[in-house]
């Protein structure tokens, strides 16, 4: 049904049964007067609430969006809103990447005694609301298309690699493979300027093996596939946060996993690349010293500096070195971490929410919906069940809108959070270099922030910070209802 | 699917700014619905009546009622549906008075709003599924934790009712703080006379099984089938073979132990019998004194046992219990009220704690049941007892009242003036709580016939004068003067918080607790003895501060609960619960990660590895479908596809 | 005749909300438990005691509040703010009571403010205070020529009191007394007791 | 370590012993204190008494003068003073207040004002124990003193950060470093009185009197203090004091600096030690006797030891 012209704009909101529901109640037995705005619909606990029904209600025309459950400690079911908290400020953090106005969404705590803070609540929610006005749609939005920067200084020197010890490795991998169904690596691709990922089950497998700057892919991806066997995987240093990653969430097994691991000096931007050598017949040769490639392709000879077409990751990058490995080749590099922000997400830093509104309308209406930026991610292992695709339960419309696009990138966001070691694989993927990495860049941002700099996929030992809690949350705290 | 929508007037308390009618016209094109109409009170035995008819007339399969809040009526209007044949489960309500029509005087807005209420009602109902309850058998014997005289209480009423009780202490006797206690009030009557004989109860009830000296370690499974774990601490005594005779706590030379019972009023020895009348009535050492195992030499009281029960090599020991449902009564601590710097912050040792001063009270307490204050052994004169130490005292983070202190503190000027009859004893109070039966009589009396100063106000400092006395500055605000006394004695009713550990065995018992450690019933006027997790159930002041006959009434009250969930021989569950699409699941874990009732467990589904959810345990909480990712899990009756609906429903551009 | 103050007529709600806002302290946390009266080093010397002060600020009973002597006995030694179980700063309340009181004119023991007014008087002149002109100058104001006078051969014998003012060398006395200047002149315009 | 030095208005005057004392404890302990130029008073409490910005006026006109020297820390003796330039700082992160303060000024204050803190302070953030130990040459043992700190010092308690408000131990731990046994002096936060020694004579004598009374119960041989108004009742006026409570006294009452620099080894004069009231004489012989006494102990046993050898 349609809001109220010159009353109402839609404000939805989601209240725990127990408390804030009751807190709703208690105005009303109190008669105490509030804007008609809200439409409230009751879950049993804050816990319930998933961050993209929020996303959902916003992308689809509300205004606002107002969560409320019971305060922390009095939760009916003594933790669902500790997780709540946590996601939702999540959530918060990560609107206005999206062009959202995070004003637009607020959560809070009312208890069943509390009718006269409900009603205070909504008041000032719907005040808020009214202000802001009606909120900008996605449909409305004019698309802008813009390229980020990518002059970047990188925390590291970025080289070639081309002193690793690839005969040690391959000695190493031959020597292992006896126990192994598999070992996955590189190989070259179709030219020497390419490479393709390599399962490697018998010692001539091996001897394909390549390691350069041209070994983009991260093979973790492949990972899970082989769960029940035993399987070798040759990481570079953002490769290992995967598997962490991969072993901190349960989904492999460490004693089935053999890590053979080299210090990494950067990776090329193959898009960049690929941009560069235009269209070409045959590759006549690759070379490479320590600061760069020379590829002569059809004759013609190009360049490619590292600390100039290395990928946006490998500039911010402070793992050249696995951080979990059974084998390890090669010195270790040591790198200061640093300030860095990444390159994309630094350009959407600088935009207006309009303007990121408009950006994200340009990008996904070019979206081809072919969900290779899923397929690629190491961390997406609901593979043929993935909610984008299902009817139970149903998140999505198979619609070609820009809307439906954008909302499965934040729901492979929010489903990232706290997850997402930034392997850029996403993006990597994606044919027509829609920057979606900067998504999940966000929300490791933002969980970095709230959990005291938490990275994903560093230590196998630790609870992804959302689906743990703490009493009293450090960084997360009410915001006053003034 | 044919759904029946049911707009209720309230009489005017909706249709008063509500058009009830409209929203029954609108109602009528939303998709499935087949019939609609208003009502003039549908909860109303003439309305529910309606609501049947309609049912068999349209065929309805499904049936949204608007009206007031869900908590209210949602289980009246079930039965109705039941009645008429359906499952209680198809049927959903919107709140149009709580949330509309109480709350907005606009009528058009009102109006519009309650028909979308319904409409999202509808939404959810179109993907309601019919739901039924599974039943399960039960263990039927109960754990009681905490000694105390809630937990004694419970414990009898639940053993002499036939149900078989594992009761665990964690001190070495039972009793709780009653057991300390010199005399109780209004009646002055000896607290160990009137508990000593529960107390021996306990320990020859053929149903009761104690566990002194024991901590629950770990508590799993669900009401109706819970494992516990319980620690047992080493007692170094084999309690199988001690008689209690004493003769080891007479001969052991490790005479400067602190002593826990006696609140550190006296020493006692390494090895030691808490009280005469303790229960068990057996020796314990305390491993930090003996001098046996913190030297390795000595070994006194092994030579001195008749029975051969001294064995210093004890370990601790866990033992398991299957029970069906748990009583906490684990009572309560004095705060650490040391945090007065004012009062000299534990520094004078004639500024005591109100227990301590039972202790010296008591003829079982170190000075014999003689009034001897502890600097120099000598009777004192003057004493002065402040109320609210530590209680009512935001700026320490203690806004409540401890409630029976005033009483206390009354009951122990009186035994002062017993004790000494030239003393003179002066209450600071700021106010008087004495509700109870012949409460307010009995602080009259003390005041009336023994003569106790009562001074209203705080005290703002203690110090010592230098010529062995205390002096006391308060104030007397009814006189409108700062005041001063030179006291011998000064004794602090100091406030209640929630015994230590209570949040670590609230987290166990997955119960809520606030602030402070007490634990959460479940409604605070009406299940103040249930708590959110079905089978755990409260007794005594772990729920909150209460006297002994408030913590007796609650431990028999808890006991009522047990026993009237034991006259059932099968449970049913709620099944608004969650289950898991084995299709979907991929066995990351998070769900048992994250469920708060440990109520999902990894089974072995045709050679993999899939989430299941013990359908008796889960709370219906739905914290598992919103953490996974592939939807695989989902929260009947609030599905995510059902909250979409309603999402939907509302925001459709 | 009645004498009982008439609460419902002469309660002033505004009163109370005025002191709350420039103390910064909500007074009806206050449950007169009479903690600030027991600590009070001047209790001994007021006509209403602080607990009293409070109690009617609560009552918002102006008048008898602003007209007590208590709030110019004060010693700011912010010993009932510290004891206070509601964590009240009583001593903030007493100070902004005492400046609505002052910017009122409502000065009730002048001799006090005669002598805040002697010591800023020094103040002004020199830049900083020397006791022997403040002492001088009270005495003028309050009429009092005996104050202290047991002590005078001790304080004297000890060098404990300068005789000679200490000025502020570089033009620090005229910047002071510019201060003290452009604060009256401000009091003046917006119409309260400088 | 240096420190911007604000001295207050009494250490020309009633607490020239206080300011002879610290300058010679600072100067042995290697503490620069550098006088801000041409400061002024900072109203006391009779500024803060009339009006809070005025008070603020006259304070940071001083935390200005220090800003320019560059001082990351103002350093004062005076309690009183303290209290004043700490609340006026905190108060200027008010911007509307600030900008009130400023109307009153020749020249807007500077926008970050230094930090002030005590002189005990000061000394206790960049000297340990054994840093003062390692200066005492006439150890304090023997004397049982009592710390007064006053009620400035430590209140209010967010503001001050002088430890625990009812119970602060600075002053015990810089006197214990330097031998002295210290009582656990209960009414050490208790207010004296303060300025009211003029106006309302009663109240400082009855105050005072019950801090010395106390004291003196204690049997300690002298009182320090921290606090020129606190010296002056407890000192100055002992004798009303003594009135007021009906009790004789004869209390030596101290400056913590006086008892440090004696340990320290200056010469009594010069720590002012004649400009108090009551004598501290017989502290003085006391002290001589108690370690003329040890020296001759310990020439007896090495005399005995040599003999042995």
């Amino acid at each position: 049904m349609p809001v109220l012209n010159g009353k109402e704009l839609r404000i939805v909101g989601f209240l725990c049964n127990w408390c804030s529901y009751g807190g709703a109640d208690t105005a009303g037995v109190a008669r105490a007067g509030q804007p008609t705005d809200l439409r409230i619909i009751r879950v049993p606990c804050s816990g319930r609430i998933d961050p993209l029904f929020i996303v959902k209600a916003l992308l689809n025309g509300a205004d606002g969006v107002l969560v409320s459950g019971c305060h922390p400690r009095d939760c009916h079911y003594s933790a669902g809103n500790y997780y709540a908290r946590r996601r939702l400020e999540v959530l918060k953090q990560f609107l206005p990447v999206l062009g959202i106005d995070d004003r637009r969404f607020e959560y809070t705590w009312v208890s069943a005694s509390e009718g006269q803070r409900w009603q205070h609540v909504v008041t000032t929610f719907t005040d808020r609301i009214h202000k802001l006005g009606p909120a900008p749609r996605l449909e409305d939005a004019e698309p802008l298309l813009k390229i980020a920067d990518m002059a970047l200084t990188s925390l590291r020197p970025l080289g070639t690699g081309q002193n690793a010890a690839l005969d040690d490795l391959k000695a190493a991998i031959k020597a292992k493979l006896p126990e192994l169904d598999c070992v996955i690596g590189w190989q070259q691709g179709y030219d020497a300027a390419h490479t393709v990922p390599l399962f490697m089950r018998t010692p001539e497998d091996v001897d394909k093996l390549v390691w350069g700057p041209f070994n983009v892919n991260n093979p973790a991806t492949y990972l899970p596939s082989f769960k029940g066997k035993k399987v070798g995987i040759v990481v570079k240093g953002c490769d290992s946060r995967s598997v962490v990653e991969l072993l901190q969430e349960n989904l492999i097994k460490r004693e089935d996993v053999t890590i053979f691991a080299m210090p990494c000096q950067g990776t090329l931007d193959m898009a960049r690349v690929n941009q560069e050598l235009g269209r070409y017949s045959a590759i006549d040769s690759v070379s490479y010293d320590e600061a760069g490639v020379t590829i002569v392709a059809d004759g013609k000879e190009h360049r490619f500096c590292m600390n100039d077409y290395a990928q946006g990751k490998c500039y911010g990058c402070t793992t050249p070195s696995a951080v979990l490995a059974d084998t390890r080749l090669g010195t270790p590099e040591a790198v200061q971490p640093g300030a860095y922000t990444p390159p994309e997400l630094a350009m959407l830093d600088a935009m207006t929410l309009e303007e990121r509104l408009s950006f994200w309308k340009g990008q996904m209406e070019r979206c081809l919906r072919c969900y290779a930026c899923r397929n690629a991610c190491p961390m997406c292992v609901c593979r043929d069940y993935c909610i984008a695709e299902s009817r139970e339960p149903q998140w999505m419309t198979q619609e070609a809108t820009a809307k439906e696009k954008l909302f499965f990138q934040t729901i492979h966001a929010m489903h990232l959070a706290g997850r997402c070691t930034g392997c850029g694989e996403c993006q990597r993927a994606c044919p027509v270099g829609i920057p979606i990495l900067a998504l999940r860049q966000q929300i490791a941002r933002a969980v970095a922030q709230l959990f005291d700099g938490y990275k994903p996929g560093l230590d196998p030992e630790a609870v992804p910070p959302l689906l743990g809690y703490e009493l009293e949350e450090k960084n997360i705290h009410e915001r006053e209802w003034k | 699917m044919r759904i029946g929508v049911f707009i209720c007037h309230c009489g005017s308390n909706i249709a008063g700014t509500v058009d009830c009618a409209k929203v029954a016209e609108l109602a009528r094109a939303f998709p499935d619905v087949a019939y609609a109409t208003d009502l003039m009170y549908s909860c109303a035995e003439p309305g529910q009546a309606a609501i049947e008819a309609a049912i068999h007339e349209h065929k309805l399969d499904g049936v949204v009622v608007a009206s007031c809040t869900p908590r209210m009526h949602e289980p009246t209007f079930r039965r109705t549906v039941e009645r008429a044949g359906l499952n209680r489960y198809m049927f959903e309500m919107a709140n149009i008075r709580e949330h509309v029509s109480w709350i907005g005087k606009d009528k058009e807005a009102n109006t519009n709003k309650a028909a979308e209420l319904v409409q999202i009602a509808v939404e959810k109902l179109r993907r309601d599924k019919p739901l039924s309850a599974k039943s399960f058998d039960i263990n039927k014997r109960v754990l009681i934790i905490g000694g105390g005289v809630a937990g004694i209480q419970a414990a009898l009423d639940c053993a002499d009712g036939g149900v078989p009780v594992v009761l665990v202490e964690r001190e070495a006797t039972i009793g709780g703080k009653m057991a300390k206690l010199d005399k109780t009030f209004p009646t002055v009557d000896c607290s160990a006379c009137i508990l000593g004989p529960k107390m021996v109860d306990v320990a020859q009830h053929p149903n009761i099984t104690l566990y002194a000296y024991s901590e629950v370690e770990d508590i799993s499974g669900y009401v109706g089938n819970f494992t516990v774990k319980i620690r047992k601490r080493p007692t170094y005594v084999d309690w199988s073979k001690c008689t209690g005779c004493g003769a080891c706590t007479e001969k052991c030379p490790s005479k400067k132990t602190p002593d826990a019972f006696n609140e550190f009023t006296g020493p006692t020895t390494a090895i030691n019998i808490a009280f005469p009348q303790a229960i068990p009535k057996k020796a314990v050492i305390n491993p930090e004194h003996c001098r046996q195992l913190v030297k390795g030499k000595c070994g006194v009281c092994a030579k001195v046992c008749p029975t051969g029960a001294i064995n210093y090599e004890m370990q601790e020991e866990i033992v398991t219990e299957e029970v069906g449902c748990i009583v906490a009564a684990t009572g309560y601590d004095l705060m650490d009220w040391t945090v007065y710097e004012e009062y000299g912050g534990g520094k004078y040792p004639d500024v005591i704690t109100s227990l301590q001063y039972e202790r010296l009270l008591s003829a079982s307490g170190p000075t014999e049941g003689h009034i001897l204050r502890p600097s120099d052994g000598k009777e004192p004169r003057n004493v002065v007892f402040i109320q609210c130490v530590g209680s009512r005292d935001r700026s320490i983070g203690r806004p409540y009242c401890s409630g029976f202190c005033c009483m206390y503190t009354a009951k122990q000027a009186v035994l002062t003036k017993d004790h000494i009859p030239d003393s003179q004893s002066y209450v600071f109070y700021m106010d008087v709580r004495a509700p109870g039966k012949m409460y307010d009589e009995f602080t009259r009396r003390a005041i009336e016939e023994y003569g106790t100063e009562y001074i209203r106000g705080r005290v703002s400092k203690i110090y010592p004068d230098g010529n062995g006395h205390l002096v006391v500055r308060g104030a007397d605000t009814l006189m409108g003067e700062q005041v001063e006394i030179l006291a011998d004695l000064v004794v602090l009713a100091v406030g209640v918080e929630a015994s230590k550990g209570s949040p670590q065995l609230a987290e166990k018992l997955r119960i809520s607790y606030d602030s402070y450690g007490f634990f959460m019933e479940s409604h605070v006027k009406l299940k103040p003895v249930e708590t959110n997790t079905a089978g755990v159930f409260l007794a005594g002041v772990c729920q909150g501060v209460k006297d002994i006959p408030a913590s007796v009434a609650q431990g028999s009250a808890a006991a009522a609960k047990v026993l009237a969930l034991f006259a059932r021989d099968k449970l049913e569950n709620d099944p608004q619960i969650a289950a898991v699409d084995v299709k979907r699941c991929v066995a990351c874990g998070k769900c048992i990660r994250c469920c708060p009732f440990g109520a999902i467990k990894e089974v072995e589904f045709r050679g993999e590895v899939k989430a299941q959810v013990i359908e008796t345990v889960c709370q219906g909480c739905g914290v598992c479908t919103s953490t996974c990712p592939q939807g695989a899990i989902q929260l009947a009756h609030a599905t995510d596809n059902q909250i979409l609906a309603e999402v939907n429903a509302l925001c459709q551009c | 005749m009645n004498n009982a103050i008439d609460i419902s007529r002469m309660r002033d709600p505004s009163f109370t909300a005025e002191v709350e806002a420039q103390s910064g302290q909500k007074v009806s946390t206050c449950y007169q438990c009479g903690n600030c009266t027991a600590g009070c080093p001047a209790s001994f010397v007021y006509d209403r005691q602080v607990n009293q002060i409070m109690r009617g600020v609560q009552l918002g009973l102006k008048d008898q509040v602003l007209n007590s002597r208590s709030l110019w006995m004060c010693l700011s030694c912010s010993t009932c703010s510290l004891r206070c179980p509601n964590d009240i700063d009583v001593a903030a309340v007493m100070e902004t009571l005492r400046h609505m009181a002052r910017k009122e004119g409502r000065v009730t023991v002048p001799k006090v403010e005669k002598f805040w007014f002697s010591f800023l008087d020094t103040v002004r002149r020199f830049g900083r205070t020397y006791e022997i002109g403040t002492m001088a100058l009270y005495m003028l104001r309050s009429m009092r020529v005996f104050t202290d006078v047991d002590l005078a051969p001790t304080a004297l014998a000890k060098q404990k009191l300068g005789f000679k003012p200490h000025v502020t060398p570089n033009g620090g006395a005229e910047a002071v007394g510019r201060i003290l200047k452009r604060y009256e002149e401000r009091a003046k315009r917006e119409g309260v007791r400088p | 370590m240096n420190f911007a030095y604000y001295p207050g208005c009494s250490a020309a005057g009633s607490s020239a012993d206080y300011e002879m004392s610290t300058r010679a404890v600072c100067r042995a302990l290697k503490i620069g204190l550098q006088e801000i130029p041409d400061w002024n008073c900072c109203g006391s409490t009779p500024a803060h008494a009339v009006d809070t910005e005025l008070s603020a006026a006259l304070c940071v006109r001083n935390l200005d003068l220090a800003a320019r020297m560059d001082a990351a820390t103002v350093v004062t003796p005076c309690p009183s003073c303290l209290s004043n330039l700490k609340h006026a700082g905190k108060r200027m992160e008010n911007p509307d207040f600030r900008a009130r303060v400023n109307e009153l000024l020749d020249n807007p204050a500077a926008e970050t004002l230094p930090e002030v803190t005590s002189v005990m302070q000061g000394i206790a953030s960049c000297r340990s124990a054994a840093d003062i130990a390692a200066n005492v040459c006439k150890p304090l043992k023997g004397l049982k003193i009592a710390a007064y700190y006053g009620c400035l010092m430590s209140r209010p308690a967010g503001l001050m950060q002088f430890g625990d408000p009812e119970n602060p131990t600075l002053m015990e731990s810089l006197l214990a470093a330097c031998g002295a046994e210290m009582v656990d002096f209960p009414l050490k936060t208790e207010c004296c009185g303060a300025s009211f020694g003029i106006p309302e004579r009663p109240m400082t004598a009855i105050n005072s009197g019950r801090i010395l009374e106390v004291a003196s119960n204690m049997g300690v041989d002298a009182i320090a203090v921290a606090c020129p108004l606190c010296q002056m009742n407890l000192d100055l006026r002992q004798k009303q004091a003594s009135k007021a409570v009906n009790v004789f006294f004869n209390m030596p009452v101290l400056y913590y600096t006086q008892l440090m620099g004696l340990a320290f080894g200056f010469d009594p004069r010069e720590l002012g030690l004649h400009k108090l009231c009551v004598s501290a004489d017989p502290l003085l012989q006391k002290l001589d006797g108690l370690r003329r006494e040890e020296a001759l102990a310990e020439a007896k046993a090495k005399a005995a030891e040599g003999g042995n050898a």
